[in-house]
């Protein structure tokens, strides 16, 4: 086998391979050929190469932060320098003992890492009243149908709703049933004719970019 | 109640503080924290990850069990990190092509099933014994859903009928995505609010 | 007189934000106990527990972790107490790895609700442990539950707990709960549990997550929802348990109030300025 | 087929791209990029499409980065596509000749997904206020950050392209984006800007299974309630 093909073509015919047995191995469930423990098996696989990947961006993102630590980035090195000691901090707390159980770790987990992450989730209170302020302007139909939907659903979520007026509610739901229950179908629908072609095209080699290649 | 006197508490309502002041202004206190979270995320990550693929890949060669997949995890595994070099960098696209070929038959499998062939059999619906009212809520879900599908042609231009269901169905998926935003208030007002309570409450003690 | 309004259309995002919190802020202090009305899913979820014969054997899927606590998590509490309540068994299970952890965080703090109702661990109940594998893994406790759980969360072997005794598959159970914050969740339960057995599914969904869970309500694949924490509020108030949810209840409120008034505010301005005279 | 392209129905948010990216030339501020959220694995069973999606825009965008000698910022979430980014990256400026420039100019970062994507976002978020991006792309599937980048992204004043087929977010791209494409519309951008016989066919070819699904909803709508068990012949 030539260079070019390992570097150009297997990529592809592994792909293809793959894809294929995950898709058969569906359709066929005959226990006597044993598809099942391939199936398995080539999940497993696939999510420990995901694993190694993991591990591959976090070696980055600390090479990334070890740059400008060495160069002294204006702005930048001593932020890096404290993400650098509490990745380490956290490696190192997590590997005492049984790997991830140790109470600094937990500690980590439970005081700053999930008030900062908890946080950063709730900034979007903020985000979400001023681009409602910005984008829901009555400029035309459209933007009438998704201002006067957006505002009803709030007002059945809301119990002010019901205390200002009964019908908001009733309004409210009915907007979800119908209108957003049938769009949203539509849109499934749509975006699953095109997940499935993307992923054949994905499949014979035809998608550029997915390997790399242009 | 009375503040806090616990160093914990005192940490999370901190970098909370600093992590809401990016909605004013890029600062100091908010670089602190980003980095903070990053940092920690990564360090927490590695961990759990770490667990995962010694368990998988490498501690099987102990055991002497499950040789085969754990062998063939630890080599496409540590394949990808030959993108450190150029002359290697191919290497890492064959591991990449088993995450790509594994991905791409679970998608079709999941699309096709669960979404597309369900969908299509939810609008089918029997209407003989429904109140007046909800056989026009049916019919007028049956046209919203076949006009956003008809959105999605695209060999054709919107003109004409196609046009017309097109222009229909954008005005459903607008009502839709209305609804969606307007549903999603609360939850981003629930966890805001939870923060909030954690710092009236349980760090300054009011209330 | 257009400068004002140019400004006042143009106005900084800050002072929303600032109005927001001081809204929400104040509520908190201030509680003003508006009323809670129960909605059509909210009840029919609770039927759907409430109306089994009493000893039914329920899977309670925990489908999400730490992060959704503030909204999941008293639909977890109100549920458990409900299933309490109406002298249900139940199997704790989940599929998302933080999920145990939390069933722990509710199994504590409902401690003196389960002693004084007579329950006992094993024998009425029982949490299993972190089931790797997502959809693979909902497809296997369906299909062989001892299998796929050889040891309950604390270590015992299944088969030598009381309540999972006569089980075998999902035939077993009479109803499936999915409290969910996303995926694994409400799809994988639809697939495995709903489509292959038949099973009546109730699900707890993030508000974020209902209206899209909207078509599968409708097609009567789930049978009763609760949406978001307004649905846990009304849980609560049903079985007369007013908890977090409740209290919760009016700072919801006041920020749904200045997100419309701020998009009220702003249609008042942008058509002023649209009709205004042109010209000085 | 060979030679005779298919028209397509031209999508607003493909064709600003040209345009934004113009715009950070001439403002002399970076392009930022994201492929979603959500990975080849580690988001879920059905999502990787999405993220096809994103790269195989991502080899249109980093061309026209590549054209008009824009600093390109590519964010992704998942290390799986740290290399492949960078291979999309490498090839399309050697494409354009401009291979020497990949180092300098072109930038692939990485922030996890650890509790949830608040690291993620909050990366982004922080880089935003740094690079004070001109055009800001995003095609993928997306959760929460969605808004949170957007928002920030208007903020900082960029021209905003967004598209997702997630459920959940749409909406969000919809209301706080200049452009966006919309769940299906993601899907074939890329074979769209690529001009290729093949995949166009691939287009016309959704098309017509389309067709077959509106006929199947309104024939089935019918037959089902004429007494013809129409769903049970659909039982696969």
């Amino acid at each position: 086998m030539s260079l070019p093909f390992l570097k150009r073509d297997l990529p592809v015919v592994i792909v293809c391979v793959t894809g294929v047995v995950m898709i058969i191995g569906y359709f066929i469930q005959a226990p006597e050929i044993y598809l099942g423990d391939i199936l398995g098996n080539l999940s497993l696989i696939a999510s420990v190469i995901a694993g190694y990947a993991t591990i591959l961006g976090i070696l980055t993102l600390a090479i990334v932060h070890v740059k400008h630590l060495s160069k002294r980035t204006q702005g930048q090195w001593m932020y890096s320098v404290l993400l650098l000691a509490l990745v380490l901090a956290m490696i190192g707390v997590g590997l005492i003992g049984k790997i991830g159980t140790h109470p600094y770790f937990m500690w980590f987990y439970q005081y700053p890492l999930v008030a900062l992450d908890t946080t950063i989730y709730s900034v979007l209170a903020f985000y979400i009243a001023s681009a409602a302020f910005r984008a829901f302007k009555i400029k035309s139909v459209e933007g009438l149908i998704l201002a006067v939907a957006a505002v009803f659903v709030m007002l059945m979520n809301a119990p002010v709703g019901a205390a200002l007026w009964g019908g908001f509610p009733l309004i409210g739901r009915w907007i979800m049933d119908v209108p957003n229950g049938a769009a949203f179908r539509g849109f499934i629908i749509g975006s699953a004719i095109g997940a499935i072609a993307m992923s054949l095209r994905v499949l014979i080699g035809r998608e550029r970019g997915i390997l790399g290649r242009t | 109640m009375a503040i806090s006197m616990d160093p914990s508490v005192w940490i999370a309502a901190l970098l909370t503080i600093f992590a809401y002041t990016i909605i004013f202004k890029d600062n100091p206190l908010y670089r602190i924290a980003e980095h903070v979270l990053v940092g920690l995320s990564s360090g927490y990550l590695f961990i759990v990850t770490w667990n995962y693929v010694y368990d998988q890949s490498v501690a099987p060669f102990f055991k002497g069990q499950g040789l085969l997949v754990a062998g063939i995890s630890l080599v496409l595994g540590v394949l990808i990190f030959t993108k450190f070099s150029k002359r290697t960098t191919w290497l890492s696209n064959l591991s990449i092509a088993v995450l790509v070929g594994t991905a791409t038959g679970l998608t079709v499998r999941g699309y096709l099933f669960a979404q597309l062939i369900d969908q299509v059999k939810a609008s089918i619906v029997p209407v003989a014994k429904l109140q007046p009212l909800d056989l026009v809520n049916t019919l007028l879900s049956l046209v919203i859903v076949v006009c956003t599908v008809s959105y999605f042609l695209f060999s054709m231009e919107h003109k004409g009928t196609v046009g017309v269901l097109a222009k229909i169905g954008r005005y459903g998926m607008m009502a839709a995505f209305g609804a969606a935003y307007g549903g999603t208030v609360m939850t981003r007002l629930t966890i805001f609010i939870q923060r909030a309570q954690y710092l009236l409450f349980t760090w300054l003690g009011l209330g | 007189m257009s400068g004002l309004i140019s400004k006042l259309e143009n106005v900084d995002r800050r002072v929303i934000y600032f109005v927001l919190i001081i809204a929400v802020v104040a509520v908190l202090l201030n509680p003003i106990g508006l009323p809670v009305p129960v909605t059509t899913p909210t009840r029919r979820y609770h039927d759907a527990i409430a109306s089994l014969p009493r000893g039914s054997l329920v899977l309670v899927g925990i489908e999400f972790d730490a992060g959704a606590l503030p909204e999941n998590g008293p639909m977890l509490e109100a549920t458990m107490r409900l299933l309490i309540k109406s002298n249900q068994r139940f199997v704790l299970a989940s599929l998302w790895s933080g999920g145990p952890a939390v069933a722990r965080i509710y199994l504590d703090k409902l401690k003196t609700v389960i002693d004084s109702s007579g329950k006992r661990y094993g024998e009425d109940f029982v949490l299993l442990p972190y089931l790797v594998g997502g959809e693979t893994a909902a497809a296997a406790l369906a299909k062989d539950l001892k299998n796929t759980a050889k040891n309950d969360y604390f270590g015992t072997p299944v088969t030598d707990i009381p309540v999972l005794k006569n089980v075998k598959d999902a035939k077993d159970f009479s109803l499936a709960i999915c409290i969910t914050a996303g995926t694994p969740g409400v799809e994988e339960y639809l697939r495995q549990w709903v489509s292959p057995y038949n099973m009546p599914l109730i699900a707890g969904a993030l508000g974020v997550a209902a209206p899209t869970y909207i078509p599968y309500y409708n097609s009567g694949q789930i049978k009763g929802m609760l949406q978001g924490l307004r649905g846990a509020a009304e849980l609560e108030l049903i079985i007369g348990a007013p908890s977090s949810a409740v209290s919760s209840m009016d700072a919801l409120s006041a920020g749904h109030l200045v997100t419309i008034v701020f998009i009220v505010f702003g249609n008042i301005v942008f058509l002023v300025k649209k009709y205004q005279p042109k010209g000085k | 087929m060979k030679g005779k392209v298919s028209k397509m129905r031209s999508l607003a948010g493909l064709q600003a791209i040209p345009e934004s990216i113009g715009k950070a030339a001439e403002t002399n501020r970076p392009v930022h990029y994201t492929p979603g959220t959500v990975g080849f694995s580690g988001g879920v069973v059905g999502y990787a499409a999405q993220t096809f999606a994103g790269l195989s825009v991502l080899s249109h965008v980093s061309k026209l980065t590549a054209k008009y000698k824009v600093p390109l910022y590519v964010t992704v979430a998942y290390g799986e596509l740290i290399p492949v980014v960078e291979s999309v990256v490498r090839e399309s400026y050697a494409s354009e000749g401009r291979a020497d420039a990949v180092s300098t100019e072109t930038h692939v970062l990485y922030f996890p997904i650890a509790l949830s994507n608040a690291p993620y976002a909050s990366g982004v978020l922080g880089l935003f206020e740094r690079i004070k991006p001109a055009s800001n792309i995003m095609i993928g599937g997306f959760y929460f950050e969605a808004l949170a980048i957007s928002e920030q992204g208007f903020v900082q004043g960029a021209i905003q392209i967004a598209g997702t087929a997630m459920t959940h977010q749409i909406a969000f791209f919809v209301a706080a984006c200049d452009y966006t494409l919309i769940g299906e519309e993601i899907f074939v951008a890329g074979a769209i800007v690529s001009q290729d016989a093949t995949l166009l066919g691939s287009i016309t070819g959704q098309d017509l299974l389309k067709i077959i699904v509106i006929a199947m909803l309104v024939g089935g709508f019918i037959l089902q309630n004429l007494g013809v068990d129409f769903l049970s012949i659909m039982k696969v």
